[in-house]
């Protein structure tokens, strides 16, 4: 056990947090289908049931390597298991973490927030969604800068996460009262405003688990 | 949920087994839910592959064969396959001429065949990509992720693998089925939701009295919720909206209506005569027609009609040989 | 009750015009409710006739064609159709040769062609008749009104239809149709009722989780109730009964899963894949398979089996070429 | 109006029976289908309805003729028009009757007793069925005895005919226990008892007609 001063994330602490993120999806996934039946088609919390089953499989039974292949492989197992537009997203999002951070063993706040930055960039790119779309950019991009913003400010690690968290889940929150110009949800026009965005449900969820996972494991 | 299934986790691989078994002259590969033509892969020839969610059968595995798609790739229910899947096909199905990927416009397609391009490319496969968007129910397309893809894609399949069968080159092949793309227009209607497996209820609640105007084929919803009335005014409304769309006039058209998956054939014929007389009316001829449930919604009740301007090629394409498991004729 | 029809009294009427707007090789005579071959009736050539309630699309009308039926009497939904309907049809097929009846085994249907055939005799038509009387389901046929018939009329319809084609003698036609009704066996699952449109509500209730085994296509209630189960188990009890039934070994099968109308194509491959495994392990071979909506039953949800014990010559008249609205081939 | 005295059916009466025949069907198409619903395929209530209708504009709208002609003509209608086993048996049963009567124009309680007994005995030539196969001969058949017995032993038409119909009703009613051999109904097995048979129904409802309208125009 480490302690509160622990300022870096190992290759363990990432696969800890991929590993909580697979539990709270699991115990989330049908809230998550429940928020996609409402605006969109019923599948996203089993897409990403399918997804994070499959990266703890690939995390918890195969070696790890540096930091950057472990944030690969995440990245590889989502692009080919949760499908729709999620997955390619979402692998998106880790593939390009992945390139951030190369072969580092250890990533301490600000490396981190680049490349989380760079991913949450991935995904714009990849998506073409602009905040506001009620997508999961909503809870992405505040967390981003949340995390950025702490990292300069020379935050701690523990509480930059929970700041990026809590960004996540404001923006999350935020995605009630839009209405969706991309996705699925797009279709529904004005009717989908008044219900939360799966994806950024999802997404909240991701950054939460870190800061948890991390928490628990520097308690 | 009442569904001839083992459960709701294994409903595509146990499907495949049987497209497999009821359909000797194609091949899957099920670790990548690939359906592809067995053995009668023309070297040379420009390889045609589509795919997305199942629960639209028999798109796209139906349609795999000669004259048509070399290859289908199959996503689980209502979501787009993955990149890794479509990589698999392509590799497998390309001839050296390159490929043509048919994506129906939703997000989902459209960024999992993107990353599959990418990685063809990085292997060498020229690719080339069509997306069909012909919904004519999603209106705001600038505000939305555009018009959704639906019944245009069985005919965008059928034509340009008819011009890829003749031996054109990629190019030519992505000109056509572009044209075709551009040239449909659809639109559906929904009496009762879809149920997906995984999820064991319903997708939307939908009175009794109510139906669905527009609806997507996941169930999206559509231009509106109106009261349950005669299929002359259903048809009026989706005549006439696509028609309001495009202008169809001096043209031979291909008409499809296609059943949503729990709608009787006998309901899908008695749509098809108020269209036919519709079109009539408004000095419209249909020069090819087909019916019954070739763009499905899982067990939705409802159709959708899909109308494609065309010309004289197109119907020449339309008319080339074509065996596969859901659409044959002329062999 | 939601459908897409204009009023219950006047779907068949409209239907038959969608019918005819689709496939402008058939046409419609409206008062008498007979789809029949157009033009292309050849001199000298035995004709066929089926004919029955309608509601079970594509049977009967989409089998009307080249190398299948020369015409088809729709009666009301699930309400056999009448002598004269029949006797209309007659002359206007019989092309000298003779005239095939091809009759599923319900009283009404029974008693009408009967009545039908009394009176093309009486106007010097050759008739002769062939039951089909295939359901295994029903157990004690010598307490009942006999087996019903279901899905071996396609498996008739289509080889006869063939046998004619080569300009066999009615006697010849009537002789292998004979063959293959007595080696076809079906049985069908319901997972709910159908809904009579002229009725509007459901034939029968059916709890959510049970599943009526052995269900006719009409809804009649078969071996028995059971719980909802995995579509193994299901197939495994289709497979078994008819297995029981007839000695299928050392035969090539035909087979045909048919959907009953409101069950997805997705289900009914699943379904057929789990058919086939169960056939493979006991050692019979299917040498030709059909899997989609072929006979059905309104909106009803479920599927229908129907396996024959085939000979060599019933396979090559099976692949010999066949266009009809719902089964095509080589051709 | 005539007086209870009349002792013979004229082509008018006939005509009569067969209108409100109709009227009774029409009133009763509900109840016939549900009937249907329970052992049968929910359709014989339609059926009757779109005969009965058929005979009434035949009769209404065309010269009558003879008794054999109307009967014949009645009999056409119900083949051409209800489908299923109940047309070609009440087709028969009107058309053997039309054979029986031929070209006379009044029919006494023999000669009509006669006529109704070929019919039914058509209906059992065609169909097969015995009494106790829970068909419309369970109606029928002891509605021909009563009505023969009652022209034997001299009793008035009027009354001849409530005979008739009260044994129709009877034989009907006697239906409900029965396990069905003849029809859809005998599907079901075991499980066709306990409800009555919409044909024994339809044909009580015949006879009844019969009955009824005869006294309304003898009042
Ligand atoms: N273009 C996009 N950019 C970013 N996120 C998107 C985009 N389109 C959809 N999403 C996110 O994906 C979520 C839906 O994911 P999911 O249901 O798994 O896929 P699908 O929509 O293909 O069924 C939405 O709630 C939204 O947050
Ligand atoms: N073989 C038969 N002989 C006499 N009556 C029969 C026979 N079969 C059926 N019926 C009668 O017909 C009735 C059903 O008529 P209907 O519902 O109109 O026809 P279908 O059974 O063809 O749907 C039954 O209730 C029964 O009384
Ligand atoms: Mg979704
Ligand atoms: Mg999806
Ligand atoms: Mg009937
Ligand atoms: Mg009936």
């Amino acid at each position: 056990m480490r302690t509160l001063e622990d300022s870096r994330l190992t290759v363990d602490d990432l696969i800890a947090w991929l590993v909580r993120f697979d539990d709270e999806i699991v115990e989330q996934a049908g809230f998550l289908t429940e928020l996609d039946s409402a605006i969109g088609d019923a599948d996203h919390g089993t897409n990403m049931a399918r997804g994070t089953a499959a990266v703890r499989v690939r995390l918890t039974e195969t070696p790890s390597g540096d930091a950057g292949a472990v944030l690969k492989s995440v990245g590889m197992a989502l692009v080919s298991t949760v499908g729709g537009a999620s997955g390619s997203l979402y692998g998106t999002l880790f593939l390009e973490m992945a390139k951030s951070v190369g072969t580092a063993s250890e990533l301490d706040t600000a490396v981190f927030a680049d490349a989380f930055r760079a991913g949450v960039a991935g995904v714009v790119a990849r998506g073409r969604a602009e905040p506001g779309d009620k997508t999961m950019i909503d809870a992405l991009q505040p967390s981003v800068e949340a995390l950025s913003a702490a990292a300069s400010d020379g935050v701690p690690l523990a509480e930059s996460l929970q700041s990026a968290a809590a960004a996540a889940a404001a923006g999350r929150d935020a995605t009630i009262p839009l209405v969706a110009r991309k996705g699925r949800a797009s279709y529904l026009g004005d009717r989908s405003a008044d219900h939360l965005d799966p994806g950024a449900t999802s997404a909240a969820i991701l950054v939460q688990a870190l800061a948890d996972s991390h928490a628990e494991r520097t308690r | 949920m009442k569904k001839l299934i083992n459960s709701p986790a294994t409903v595509l691989a146990d499907a495949l087994r049987g497209v497999e078994a009821a359909h000797p002259d194609v091949s899957v590969d099920y670790a990548n839910r690939v359906v592809s033509r067995g053995a009668d892969v023309k070297q040379g020839r420009v390889a045609l592959i589509s795919g997305g969610g199942s629960g639209h059968e028999p798109l796209h595995s139906g349609f795999v064969g000669l004259g048509m798609l070399d290859a289908a790739c199959a996503g689980e229910v209502f979501t787009s396959p993955t990149p890794d899947q479509m990589l698999a096909a392509t590799t497998a199905v390309d001839a050296g001429a390159g490929v043509l990927y048919i994506v129906k416009n939703y997000t989902g397609d459209v960024l999992n065949f993107e990353m599959a391009a990418e990685l063809a490319a990085a292997e060498g496969i020229e690719v080339k990509s069509v997306l069909v968007a012909d919904d004519v129910a999603v209106e705001d397309s600038t505000w939305t992720a555009g018009r959704r893809g639906t019944g245009t894609t069985v005919l965008v399949e059928k034509i340009a693998g008819a011009a890829a069968e003749e031996g054109r080159d990629l190019a030519a092949v992505h000109e056509i089925a572009t044209r075709v793309s551009e040239n449909g227009r659809s639109m559906g209607v929904a009496l009762t939701s879809a149920t997906v497996p995984a999820v064991g209820k319903p997708s939307f609640d939908l009175p009794d009295d109510e139906i669905e105007m527009g609806v997507g084929i996941h169930g999206e919803p559509g231009r509106k919720r109106v009261s349950l009335r005669p299929a002359s005014e259903i048809a009026e409304e989706l005549v006439s909206s696509i028609l309001a769309d495009l202008d169809f006039s001096g043209a031979p058209v291909i008409a499809l209506l296609s059943g949503l998956g729990g709608t009787p054939l006998i309901e899908l014929y008695l749509m098809y005569g108020e269209v036919a007389a519709l079109l009539e009316q408004r000095g419209i001829t249909v020069a090819r027609a087909l019916v019954g449930d070739y763009i499905t919604s899982l067990d939705m009740a409802g159709c959708s009609l899909t109308l494609l301007r065309a010309d004289e090629e197109m119907l020449r394409l339309w008319d080339a040989p074509v065996n596969t498991a859901a659409l044959r004729w002329g062999v």
